[in-house]
Order: structure tokens, then C-alpha cells, then sequence
């Protein structure tokens, strides 16, 4: 059972152009800061990314982007981004807008081996133009089918040396489930442990879900919207 | 005289019944969180995997991984709890949230909402917004009466790419507030300073004006 | 927010005769035994159990068949159960056997709110006659529909006065899903807590899905097949 | 001779690889945990929401909650995991399973399984059976290979109420180890001191013998 590699570049090494990629994360925060590095590095293109977001113009799945690796994003938002902007407008890039709850559990059906869901979200909308709809109990769904993907990257606060994940707060988000999603899927981890250090209770999700394994190195974990408020005067 | 956007809010909170889990949106509809009523306890949820979302964290605090569904910095409260996307969502089309507040580019009569996408310009995605109104129980739009040319946004049916159908309950603007009836949108109260004439005028949609209609109380 | 109540007999109190009620548990290991305990008290019949399992004669929802009090028994596996064999022999008992996973499945799409999911199991088998089938990818699945049930009753390790529910080992087992499941849901906890106590991160069932809570009282926990091995010799 | 209990347990235990996850039913597939190659490492998994399932615990130590899906008192491995039962069956459904062990009332040349009920007889339900075998993506069948009554359980066709159809790729019984074929039932290995004319004798269902046929070593 050998699933630790030594860091993104290893973790990645499979990864070609053209791969579909599913990403956690949620806007900045719980991305695969390490592997999206990588990615970058490894300068292939021509990917279809599924992440909620698309990052900001410097940090996060934008990177990927500057450098023209990507050929399709399905997300349900993407604003703060003006490359994203220019890329579809110029036509280089594709973009299929779905809604953030489809999205989350279209990638829930894929790691739980359900070809498809009946979702409420979209009904009567252009988003469920031209597919299944079938009424149940006096409400209406639609026919959403499960995520079909090479690879799921995921970012973790801790991890064991079994795959054993768990997220903290929430950088949670989507990492879950797309982790299960993936058919390799590779998790990066703030923190990697022996097996047997994390309580079995509190692991998010089981190692059986992940294939390979590493600590990350230098996390920046970028705010995208600091808001705070002052101290009371004592 | 028409309502500020924190009064729009506060009325909104008087909706607000203890026990109740309140999604709210982005922009005016986060505001409601500053004027939940004495002795109303109620939980916020966050899309993007939190239940008891708190305020923001005091100067220096902040947490790259407790941000709200806006991406701003949040903070626990005691009762929290965090899940992911999918459970999110998987409790918002159960029904468990009571009550979800969210701005919209345009109502219509019949309950359609209009809140993501103009044609022709750079559509951003719609989030967690279609989800939540196909399956919230109880959502009320939180909006200025026209829009920036004049216009009005309480609308016979609506003109841009829907959001969802048939879904909304209650419109607050800053002119008044609107049940939405079979008859179309029923004026409940209206703003202090703002007359029923200046609301016929404003809203192109078929209008009722309930028998008891009161000015708010904001 | 007044989730908190004093015991059983009133977490149960609206439930009536003729309900439908999910149980968690898996065997007797998780099982919420003193709601089970408040409803024998209270004499109701005409029960629709769904549960993994139907209990053992004289402990679980071995009790509630013992005063005759279930019409029907929806599970995957009812041995170890003398009187239930009796009541169904007699015909005074129907049982609904469904596989284990559609189960879990059917319950978590109920807390999910989907109406329906497409399942693998028991297809060719008896258990898909007269449903739904459709290929998806080359694979033929089964459509099964959500549970629609008026009462949950679980059984957590811990709990908050929020309703926050952590569950302990296996005894998590069905627990979350039938928690989720429920319109009005009643959790039995070992330990109630103030809220603030528990680690959000680790909180397996979040409170929104819970109506009423309470400390329960003198757990049997029960161990239905105890199996152990000699220390070894020093 | 033919193969004890322990035997066809110890057999399967050589179809393990290093790093598969593996569901062992109840029964003989249970011993197969006792046999596991040296420095071969796989992870068990009890659907009753566990994976890394620890022996039994040491008399005194056995806590109720913690049990596998045979209802046994068992205990945590470094390394384990816990989780409810849709995830359970979510994980093998999605086909993350690499191995399935169970035993069968009947196997057919064609894959089938039935070993779940016996008409007229009291029916205790199918468990996660139905799920496993519907899933898994590799199923070894450990079983005897006749009946109480002598009666051959390999089948051109099962008699008794199926489990799963065309899913069983191996089965490893008392007298041998036969891969499922579209040529039916091909004997790959023979028991010590069983003859290929007994194997032929005891099998109903259509039967190849592998040119490469050998005795087992166990």
C-alpha cells in the first residue's frame, strides 16, 4: 500500500493533456495550491477543469489559465477573474455554467456510483433545457448525470499514510466529494501522518477514495475577501 | 420617502421566527444578520458548508479556511457546525432551511425570478442560486424597486433568463413590501413617505393593494 | 430554539399509532434504546419500521414486536429474531426485505431531497421486478424512491443542545442517513452537551436535520455476538 | 483429499494483492482474514461502515460499538476509518472494492449467484449481499463444492431466487478453483488427492478442465 509520493510533481506525473480534472475547493479557499503548481509547471493543456471557481487572475485555477492550459471549465461561478474573461470572449476558453448544488452533487453521484440524479435546481430554467425532467410527488427534477473524470486533486488539512483525509472549517467545501469522484484521485495535505495518528471518527474521507498522497510545502492559503471587524474597546 | 438598503433588511428581519435556519444572500441580504430581533434565535447558513456562520473575526483573526459563501472571513459561533458542498445542498432541496433571502434583477408576478444572466453581457454563473429556489420552502427577495434607468423590476413576467419558477413568496423593496398572490403582487405596507400611487407607478406587474395596508415600520 | 427535551416519553409523544418511523442502528450495536423503551411504554401499533435489522427477541425493536405494535417491517436482514419469525409465519407482521445499500441509499436521498436514485443492486433479481431499470454507460440500474417517513429516531455518542450529533465507532452505521431522513427527527444521545462544546469539523450529523434531543439513560448497549481473542501470554 | 474450511480460506487468501481493499462475507470468507500473505498489505472492509477492520479485541476489551458486519465484536487498526452506511455502499457501488469474498448457495456457469433464500423456507434477507455482488468489480465465491445432500452447487442454472446475475468470476470450493468463462466453469486447480473425474462428477454445470490444470498448493 504504498500511496505517499513525494509532492505534486510525482502526484501529477500522470496527468496528460486533454485529462478532465475534478478540483476542490471554493473560491481560494481549500484549493490544490501545490498541485495546480504543477500543473503549471508541467505546462500540459488542452484540460477540462471542474472546480466551483475559476480562481483570481494570480492565484488559484487562474494560473492555469494565463498559462492557456484550459479548454473547458464547468463551474458555477466565475467572476473575479479577467483572464477567464478574455479567454471566453476571445473563444479560446469554454465555459458550461451549472448550478453550485448540481455541481456538488453530480460529483456526490460519481464517488457513490450513481450514473445520475433527480435535482429541483434549473427546473424551468435554460439549464434544463433539452434534458430528462420527470415529476415526482408534484414537484419536477431534472436528470443530472454523475461526473466522469480521470483525475479528482483535493486539498487537505491532515492526512494519513492510508489516504485517510480530513478538512478543517470551510476549505471542506468540495474537497469531499470530489475526492471520492475521481478515478485517481491525488490529495495534498497541510499535514501528513503516520497511520493511526487521526481518529478514525473524524476522518471526512476514507482512504480507499484516494490514490496517491503528499504533504504540501508552502501554502500561502490567500484571503479573497479579508472582512473584519474591530476589537471592543476594553 | 424610499427606503435605505438597511432598512430593507431590518424589515426583513421581522420575519424572521425563532428556531428558523436562514440562508442569505449576497448584498442587502447579509445585512439581515444585523438586525435579527431580540429573543429570536435563528441559524445561518452558509452554502458553501457551514451552519451558525458568526461575524467576522476580529482585526488580525482572520482564517484563510472559515469564509462564507460571499468568500469573506467568518467565524464560528458556539453550535456550529461545517459539511460539505453536497450536504449543503442536500439540506437546502430537503427543505430544511426555513427561510432564504436573496436580491434579484427581476420578480415576476407569478413568482419567476430572474437573478443571474443578461444576455450579451459577461455572465458570471449563477452559484448556489438556482438551487436555492427551486427548493427553499419560503424565500423572500430583497431588492430596489427599479432598477438604475427607472425601470421597474416587479414585473409582469420576466425578461432576462430565469433563475427559477414560481418560487418567490414576498418581495421587500424600498418602496414597500409584496406578498406574491394569485392576483399578482399584493402591497402589504408601504415605506414611510412613499405613496400608493408612487407604487402603481413603479411596478409593472399586476398590483393589489391589500384592504389593511399599513405604512412599514422600520 | 428549544430542541432539548427531558426524555423519551416526550421526544416521542406526537408520534401515533399508524406512523412510519426510520430507525437507526445496525444490529443492536447504535440502536436508540430508550425511545425504543418510551414506545413500548406507550402502547402505540400499527407501526411501519424502517431498520437495518428488526432487533433480538427480548432487546431493540425486538420489544416493539413482542407487544405487537409493528404492522410492517422494512429491512435487510431480520434473523436472530424468534418472535418475528412467529408474527410473520402468522401472518400478523409484513415484511419489505430491500438490500442493505438501497437502504442507506434510499434514506440518504430522502435527506438529500431527491426523490429517486438509480441503484445496481438486485437487478436480474426479484428485487427489481416490477421497477424501473435503464442503462446507463452499459450498466443496468434500478430506480428506487426515497423514504418518506414522518419520525426518525437515532442513537448519537454525543450531542449539543443545537442538535449537533457525533457519532462512536460502527454504532454510526444507518444513524446519520435515517437522521437526515426524517421529517421530524428525535436523536437519543449518551451525552448532551452545551452548544460550543463540540469540534465543528467533526459533528457527523449538523443540527438543522434534528428536532428533538435528550440524554438518555441506563445504556445497555447490548453485544449481540461477542467475539475475542486471549491476550497474549507476556 | 478434499479441502478443509481453513483450506479454502488460505487458497483465496492467495488471490490478494498488496494495496487491495477487501469485503470478506461471512463464513468461510471471514477466515481468508487469517491467511493474509506476508508483506502483502490490504485493508479490510465491513459495510457496516468500517475500513482497516482490527482482529477480535482481548477478552475484557470488547466494546459495542465497534462490530463488523457479522455483528462480531472487532477492534480499530492504525490506519482505520469510519463511516455510515450510504458512504458504505456508495464505496462499492462506485467500484472502489478491488475484492469480494463471499460464500453462495448455488453458483452458475454464466456468473450467476443465489444465496439469499429458500423458497418455503424462512427468508432472514439478503444484507448487503445483493449490493456486493452487484458492484464489486472482482467476486470470489468460497463454498462447498456440493450440498448437505451431495448435490452438485455449480449449475448450468441457479434453481433458487437470485442474488446477482453475471457477476461471480471465480469460485474456490472444497475439490478445486474454477474461473467462470464463457465456456462455463474452467478448472484451473484441483484439491490434493481429488481426482478430475470426481470434480467432473460433482459439477452439474458446464465444465472446462485448463490444459494448464494443476494441483493446488495449499
Amino acid at each position: 500500500m504504498k500511496k505517499v509520493v513525494s509532492g505534486a510533481d510525482e502526484a501529477i506525473k500522470d496527468i496528460n493533456s486533454g485529462a478532465t480534472i475534478l478540483f476542490g475547493g471554493f473560491g481560494l479557499c481549500g484549493i490544490p495550491e501545490n498541485c495546480i503548481a504543477a500543473i503549471v509547471r508541467k505546462g500540459i493543456n488542452n484540460l477540462t477543469c471542474v472546480s466551483n471557481n475559476a480562481g483570481v487572475d494570480d492565484f488559484g485555477i487562474g494560473l492555469m489559465l494565463h498559462g492557456k492550459q484550459v479548454k473547458k471549465m464547468i463551474s458555477s461561478y466565475v467572476g473575479e477573474n479577467a483572464i477567464f474573461e478574455q479567454q471566453l470572449l476571445s473563444g479560446e476558453l469554454e465555459v458550461d455554467l451549472i448550478p453550485q448544488g448540481t455541481l456538488a452533487t453530480r460529483a456526490l453521484a460519481a464517488g457513490y456510483g450513481m450514473p445520475a440524479v433527480w435535482l429541483l435546481a434549473g427546473i424551468g430554467t435554460e439549464v434544463a433545457e433539452g434534458k430528462e425532467t420527470r415529476t415526482f410527488n408534484g414537484k419536477e427534477y431534472v436528470l443530472e448525470e454523475a461526473f466522469d473524470a480521470d483525475f479528482a486533486i483535493v486539498k487537505a488539512w491532515k492526512g494519513d499514510t492510508q489516504g485517510n483525509l480530513i478538512f478543517k472549517g470551510t476549505a471542506r467545501n468540495f474537497n469531499p466529494m470530489m475526492a471520492m469522484a475521481g478515478k485517481i484521485t491525488i490529495a495534498e495535505v497541510e499535514e501528513l501522518v503516520p497511520a493511526g495518528e487521526l481518529n478514525p471518527d473524524h476522518i471526512h474521507v476514507p482512504g480507499i477514495y484516494v490514490k496517491h498522497i503528499f504533504q504540501g510545502v508552502n501554502y500561502e492559503k490567500r484571503i479573497e475577501n479579508r472582512t473584519t471587524r474591530k476589537p471592543p474597546t476594553p | 420617502m424610499a427606503l435605505t438598503k438597511e432598512q430593507i433588511a431590518k424589515r426583513i428581519a421581522q420575519e424572521l421566527q425563532d428556531g428558523f435556519y436562514v440562508n442569505l444572500g449576497i448584498g442587502i441580504p447579509t445585512l439581515v444578520a444585523n438586525y435579527i430581533p431580540e429573543g429570536v434565535d435563528v441559524v445561518l447558513q452558509s452554502e458553501n458548508g457551514l451552519l451558525g456562520m458568526g461575524p467576522f473575526p476580529f482585526e488580525g483573526e482572520e482564517d484563510a479556511d472559515m469564509i462564507n459563501a460571499g468568500k469573506q472571513t467568518v467565524t464560528f459561533l458556539p453550535g456550529s457546525a461545517v459539511f460539505d458542498s453536497a450536504m449543503s445542498f442536500g439540506m437546502i432541496r430537503a427543505g430544511k432551511v426555513d427561510l432564504t433571502v436573496l436580491g434579484a434583477m427581476e420578480v415576476a408576478d407569478n413568482g419567476d425570478i430572474a437573478n443571474w444572466k443578461i444576455p450579451k453581457k459577461l455572465v458570471k454563473g449563477m452559484g448556489g442560486a438556482m438551487d436555492l429556489v427551486a427548493a427553499a420552502k419560503n424565500i423572500i427577495v430583497a431588492m430596489q424597486h427599479t432598477n438604475p434607468k427607472g425601470e421597474s423590476k416587479l414585473l409582469p413576467r420576466c425578461t432576462l433568463p430565469l433563475t427559477g419558477v414560481h418560487c418567490i413568496r414576498k418581495v421587500v423593496t424600498d418602496l414597500g413590501v409584496f406578498d406574491i398572490t394569485p392576483d399578482g403582487f399584493k402591497c402589504l405596507e408601504y415605506a414611510p413617505g412613499v405613496t400608493i400611487d408612487e407604487i402603481k407607478a413603479k411596478t409593472l406587474g399586476r398590483l393589489v393593494i391589500a384592504d389593511d395596508v399599513k405604512e412599514m415600520a422600520v
